[in-house]
């Protein structure tokens, strides 16, 4: 990876003389969110002068891959792993063997079960779950109807998401959720053609006061296009998860009403960060809540926002 | 108006028994009982527009899929192909080049590929499966090295217009063209001929003196072309380059040929069947969310209808032949 | 050392491997002229022809066409050299219809789009040349519909329509090779077919002829080449050789007593009933069949090519439907089919001997592959079929040593009653002889056959009674002795 | 000695010219280019046991591919099933059953969805590639439902244990007990001769007799029953009951028989060529890690050493046969 300098192969990565050697393994490669992950990392590694390996699973959302990625590293014996489990129990046994040999874990983004990883550094999903339903019922003066297109079935940050959405829409009791058993898939093509056909079933182009939420990047991103090309952008109102370039842009012109963006950078940032002061002997906290907000485009200039839906990655990722 | 009747039978199914009527009675079908439930919404023109519209892609793959299977082969590299086509366009636009040349390129890359897998298959007498599953692989990689493993964000430069729900967009009409075209290219011409023949009997073909590796080449080539144009199609839904786009396309246009009669074993097969098979399976896709079903459902009944659509055929096949 | 000679070879070798097939054949033929390959079953005629196509190459010796150095690296380039075949196995295109099969490769085009009328015209044409006024075979059906013989046609059509007869276009054809094309015809689309191979030979064209039948050789043949071992064993003129002198030189030795007698009149009644079949009927053949088979005998069934004889065959063992009709079946140890298709159904061709002559589906549950190849071994010799070995696998060897194959495995297998279908088909004089006494013997020992034969001396020789199919309706089974070749044809044809 | 080696050699592969000869070469070739580069982590024992465990599940499938394949036929539904095991396994551990007899409960599933298919392919005649598709969809389907389209979380109670890097562990012991008691069945008995005769020609079997649907329908219930097995392995690793686990696996295991010399035209194909097969994508798939390649890298390397594997056996087939 072009992260890693080359390091001396003679002299292993296990010495303690050695520079540290941490691999950083994302869910899947493609999104712009693990992107941000990526440049955080990797600010981290220089500021804290260790090395990373980034390497995700082979295929998007493979989770047995991620579990024999997990084993390689151990098996190669990296000083420290930095892991988003694509599952919270399925990676629990691959993070037991990382401890039993003696190589201890971080959990970014998504949570996993038990007590063997180090730290967590990540949002709370149902708590941002709930803020976009808290938009979108204000979007919609409290009224109307209302319809989620979900991620894919079992996984679990975007599953919690939907959750806290749902929940939250609870509170405004007159808008009514018409669907929210389809499922939009991996890739946005999919989701694109889920949210064409969910929008003309549930008449939303009839309907005076309709609402979308969607949980995630490629999600948002497909239907995003399912309402431009179906001519309901601006009509609909639609609050989606997660920032990339063409998803800001959209905000801009009133495509999208409004995203739930995390913070990846800093994502990345602190838990790379975590590892290497809990390598170096120096106290972690168990859970670092990288918060989440809600971008409009009343707030899309200010520089706190800027700095999270817009940062300046290639600073870190390109030499 | 009864030459009309022989000349489209000519044109669509191969002899006297088409193999695409067991598909058409199964959309008709499904079809009808969909509309007959949720006919407000499912039979809106608009609704109708959408399904063609998010049945071009597989469609236009399957018109050369139509070819390599007729020859005895098969594709893998389908769904890496497309995405590394949504790739290339997107990168060049992104570098200024016009839209034109960008889909020129990129259908020049596409066309490139096939020669090469073709000659693979064809020169070195490779198994089809082994050689495309090779493709499928380095495709996608070079897709996403190509990309930088991110998505490729840029102005689509009005290339997003190719493809709508709208029949002023010229996505349909390209897709049915191409239909047309390769069906009479199957149906009315020597080269036609030759593919079924070397997916027939490869050895009669060859003792006929046809170059059956030419042969082969030019169907692999001719078949990963159209899938660029899917590609540019693709494109233009996603307006950017995504290099982990349409893993898995292949199995569902394998699929469609095999449902419009299509034999993996070669020989047999049709252009109006892999339409058919095509339509079916937006029809079915698009109908379950009409009809509200859980996905699991909709997962469910898919895959019965697959079967069912297929057994029709095959009891069809048993009153009419010999065994 | 030409006399306007279209072909020379000189020398040809061809091993596989260890295996020396050919160790030295010239041959040379000339313009206008028929000219036979002989030899036993793997003597390496069919070897020699593929090599002439260019399926095959050399491993040394040389070829001059037309007088020029000729050494075709494919088929395809044999073909565009002007070397045209009808080989011994099938080569059809099975899910295209007759017509596309025929004009496969030189599909006629106007404007560059196929000319469908000239094309049909042209098959039209090429199958009436070889089916005459016969509308059996018409050129829209599927030929994986078509029985074998009526595949065979089909090849010699396609073959002719290469060859430049009946087509509408220039001749490029100099050599029309055969091998062994009538093997699996009636007599009278044999006579037919010669009738066209003299007149292609009068046009000039030079015909290679590889058969096992000497009466064909002295009455249509010009030239011949025997090989025994893969060396020429014999050449000369073939109306004017002695037939016993070109026998003697292919087997390398005597004839055995020509296998002439027909069993002493055997007693009918004798044997308890092994088959009792009554008013079968099946899908679309037979019509109407009704039969006995007792042990001890050997019944014959002739009739015309498409008369239904094979599917009547099928439909008592169970593989084609059974539509009315009874069909009692009391042989203890079974039925067993000798196909008349060992491509496409008698043999896995990729498979060993050893597999083939002991795949069946009884047995024991264990399977010994070495004990499988004992056995095997013993049938090689039993049968003198030409091998390696066991282990070889099936398509490396001739076509008459594959039906051989086939019959090992019917015999192995013990059955009561054995349906044989064409079991001579492709079988040189000497095995031919040594088989048709085998079948007597196995009636002999108490089983109860079934002969299927084109070839009606066979079934006036072997049979006890012989019945005639007609159109799918089987007449009354009579004594041997009371038909002759003539009175069979008759009846059949009437 | 003699005898042995002839055993040895009746036992893994068809005859005189074994077609586990070129993958096994390129796994050789590949594991040392690796092993060479990155000694000091490759070749630890540790290592070598995390790539054997890496190979059980796909390994375990392509024994029962490998039958399928050899019939000629091909079982698409491979990933869906091992999804639906490991549900079927959480939820009855989540219910409390004990352990084993929640495995015997996933295995009797697996055989009971595998002689169904069987079913529809031996007696209805339906082709394998159609109903495996479907099967696919609806066992995929069944698994989400089952599960509530949620992972399914619950003590695994010591099935966790089954499959480690551990030569304690049963699981890569039970793989290879399989792995030999396939072959011998495949060799040593009338139904392995009948399942090669199937493949070969199928009409020949039908002609001696052999009840060819009887074998497909043993055939594809002995496939599930083994994808079942590799469903409880997925399980122990994954200790979770998921529904969307092992999308696309299939592909890498009709690969491993491929790559391992089976043929899709059936006849073909042998138990140590489809291990040497899946081992070969570990070694690549880990290597890569071990490199450090970039994973565009390693897609492209994969898909190029796959091609090159079998051409090695085709240029090997030139030299000693026909063409
Ligand atoms: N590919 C091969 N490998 C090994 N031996 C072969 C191969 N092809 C042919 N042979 C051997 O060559 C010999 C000659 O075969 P060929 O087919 O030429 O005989 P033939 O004279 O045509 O016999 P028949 O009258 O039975 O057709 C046979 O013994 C056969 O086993
Ligand atoms: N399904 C079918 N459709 C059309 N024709 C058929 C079909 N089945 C059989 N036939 C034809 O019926 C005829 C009877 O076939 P069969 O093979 O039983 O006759 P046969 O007397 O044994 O002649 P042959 O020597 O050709 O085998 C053949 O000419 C065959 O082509
Ligand atoms: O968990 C990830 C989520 O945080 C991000 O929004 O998109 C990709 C997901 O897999
Ligand atoms: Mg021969
Ligand atoms: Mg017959």
């Amino acid at each position: 990876s072009k992260d890693s300098k080359p390091s001396d192969a003679a002299d292993g990565g296990k010495s303690p003389s050695a520079r540290l050697k941490i691999a950083v393994i994302p869910k899947g490669t493609t999104h712009e969110f693990w992107k941000s992950v990526h440049a955080g990392a990797v600010k981290a590694a220089r500021e804290a002068d260790v090395d990373i390996v980034w390497k995700g699973p082979l295929k998007e959302d493979d989770l047995k891959a991620q579990v024999d990625v997990v084993s390689s590293f151990v098996a190669q014996g990296v000083n420290g792993i930095v892991l988003a489990p694509l599952n919270d129990a399925a990676l629990r046994a691959p993070v037991k063997a990382a401890k039993a040999a003696k190589i201890p874990v971080v959990v970014v983004d998504s949570d996993l079960q038990g007590d063997d990883h180090v730290s967590f550094v990540a949002t709370d999903n149902q708590a941002a779950g709930k803020i976009a339903a808290t938009e979108l019922a204000r979007l919609l003066a409290e009224k109307g109807s209302a319809v989620v297109l979900r991620y894919q079935e079992g996984s679990a940050s975007t599953q919690n998401r939907e959750k806290g959405f749902l929940d939250g829409i609870k509170s405004a009791p007159d808008v009514k959720v018409l669907s929210d058993n389809q499922y939009g898939g991996a890739t946005t093509e999919t989701a694109f053609a889920k949210g064409e056909s969910l929008l003309l079933a549930q008449k939303a182009q009839t309907g005076s006061s309709f609402g979308v939420f969607t949980p995630n990047e490629s999600t948002t991103f497909g239907m995003l296009l399912a309402l431009r090309k179906s001519n309901l952008n601006k009509k609909v109102k639609f609050v989606g998860f997660d920032a990339s370039e063409k998803l800001v842009s959209a905000l801009k012109d009133g495509d999208v009403d409004g995203l739930v963006v995390q913070n990846p950078f800093n994502m990345g940032y602190l838990a790379v960060k975590t590892m290497a002061d809990h390598l170096r002997g120096k106290p972690v906290e168990k859970r670092i809540d990288t918060g989440a907000r809600l971008v409009t485009k009343a707030n899309l200039d200010d520089p706190g926002v800027r700095e999270v839906v817009a940062p300046d990655l290639g600073k870190w990722l390109e030499e | 108006m009864k030459a009309l009747v022989t000349r489209a039978r000519a044109l669509f199914g191969a002899g006297k028994r088409p193999a695409w009527v067991a598909p058409l009675l199964a959309l008709v079908v499904v079809f009808c009982a969909i509309a007959a439930r949720v006919p407000d919404t499912f039979l809106l023109p608009q609704n109708l527009l959408v399904m063609a519209r998010q049945t071009v892609v597989v469609a236009t793959c399957a018109l050369g899929m139509t070819l390599v299977i007729v020859t005895g082969g098969i594709d893998l590299s389908t769904g890496s192909l497309v995405a590394l086509t949504t790739v290339v366009i997107a990168k060049l636009l992104k570098g200024g080049t016009s839209p034109a040349l960008a889909v020129l390129c990129a259908l020049a890359v596409s066309g490139l590929v096939g020669a090469t897998i073709g000659a693979f298959i064809g020169r070195l007498r490779l198994k089809p499966f082994v050689v495309t599953l090779g493709a499928m692989s380095v495709l996608r990689g070079a897709a996403k090295g190509l990309a930088d493993e991110q998505k490729i964000d840029c102005d689509p430069r009005g290339l997003e217009k190719t493809l709508a729900a709208d029949l002023s967009a010229p996505g349909i009409w390209i897709a049915l063209t191409l239909a047309v075209l390769v069906a009479c290219v199957l149906t009315y011409t020597r080269f036609g001929r030759h593919v079924y023949a070397v997916g027939s009997n490869e050895a009669a073909a060859r003792l006929v003196g046809i170059d059956t590796g030419r042969v082969k080449i030019a169907v692999y080539a001719l078949s990963s072309l159209l899938v660029g144009v899917a590609g540019v199609m693709e494109f233009s839904t996603l307006t950017v380059g995504d290099p982990t786009d349409s893993v898995g396309l292949e199995l569902d246009v394998i699929a469609a040929v095999v449902i419009g009669g299509g034999s993996l074993s070669g020989g047999e097969g049709s252009i109006a069947g892999s339409l058919l098979g095509a339509l079916l399976m937006t029809v079915i896709r698009s109908g379950a969310v009409h009809l509200g079903m859980q996905s699991w459902v909709q997962e469910v009944v898919t895959g019965i209808i697959i079967v069912l659509a297929v057994a029709l055929d095959r009891a069809r096949h048993r009153r009419t032949a010999r065994g | 050392m030409s006399r306007g000679g279209v072909l020379e070879l000189e020398g040809i070798e061809k091993s596989f491997g260890p295996v020396d097939v050919l160790r030295g054949v010239s041959l040379e033929l000339a313009r206008g002229e028929i000219h036979a390959v002989l030899g036993e079953n793997g003597a390496g005629k069919s070897t020699l022809m593929r090599i002439v196509l260019g399926m095959e190459s050399p491993t040394r010796g040389t070829m001059r066409l037309a007088g020029v150095p000729y050494r075709p690296s494919s088929p395809a380039a044999g073909r565009h050299s002007g070397v045209v075949i009808v080989p011994q196995e099938r080569t059809l295109c099975p899910q295209l219809t007759v017509e596309e099969n025929i004009v496969l490769g030189l599909e006629p085009r106007r404007l560059g789009f196929l000319d469908r009328a000239a094309a049909r015209r042209t098959a039209l044409h090429a199958l009436s040349l070889v089916v005459g006024s016969n509308a059996r075979l018409a050129v829209d059906s599927r030929v994986d519909a078509l029985g074998v013989a009526d595949q065979q046609l089909v090849e010699i059509a396609r073959a002719l329509a290469q060859a430049g007869i009946g087509a509408e276009r220039e001749r490029t054809a100099r050599v029309l090779i055969l091998d062994e094309p009538t093997s699996s015809l009636g007599r009278d689309d044999a006579d037919r077919l010669f009738e066209r191979i003299r007149a292609l030979k009068e046009s000039g064209l030079a015909i290679l002829l590889v058969t096992h039948s000497l009466a064909d050789v002295r009455a249509h043949v010009d030239r011949f080449t025997a090989l025994r071992d893969g060396k020429v064993a014999a050449s000369g003129d073939a109306r004017t050789a002695d037939p016993a002198h070109i026998v003697r030189a292919m087997l390398g030795r005597e004839l055995e007593a020509a296998y002439e007698s027909r069993p002493a009149a055997a007693d009918t009644n004798a044997g308890e009933v092994l088959l009792e079949v009554e008013g079968l009927s099946g899908h679309r053949k037979p019509r109407s069949a009704s039969f006995v088979l007792r042990r001890g005998e050997v019944l014959g069934i002739a009739g015309l090519v498409g008369s239904g004889r094979t599917e009547l065959l099928r439909a008592i063992v169970g593989l084609d439907p059974v539509r009315g009709g009874r069909i009692q079946r009391s042989a203890p140890r079974g039925i067993g089919l000798l196909s008349e298709d060992r491509g496409g159904e008698g043999l896995m061709l990729d498979r060993s001997i050893a597999d083939n002559v002991t795949l069946s589906r009884g047995g024991r549950l264990w399977a010994r592959p070495h004990a499988f190849a004992v056995e095997a071994r013993r049938w090689i010799e039993e049968l003198a079929i030409r091998a390696s070995g066991p282990d070889q696998p099936v398509t490396e060897l001739s076509g008459g040593n594959q039906q051989k194959v086939q019959i090992a495995r019917l015999l192995r297998e013990d059955y009561d009653v054995l349906l044989v279908d064409e079991p001579t088909r492709g079988i040189d004089v000497a095995s031919k002889a040594q088989i048709l006494e085998l079948v007597r013997k196995l009636a002999r020992a108490g089983k109860g056959i079934v002969l299927v034969s084109s070839q009606l001396d066979e079934l006036v020789t072997t049979c006890d009674r012989i019945a005639v199919l007609k159109d799918g309706v089987l007449g009354s089974a009579r004594e041997a002795s009371g038909w002759t070749e003539e009175a069979l044809m008759l009846e059949a044809a009437s």
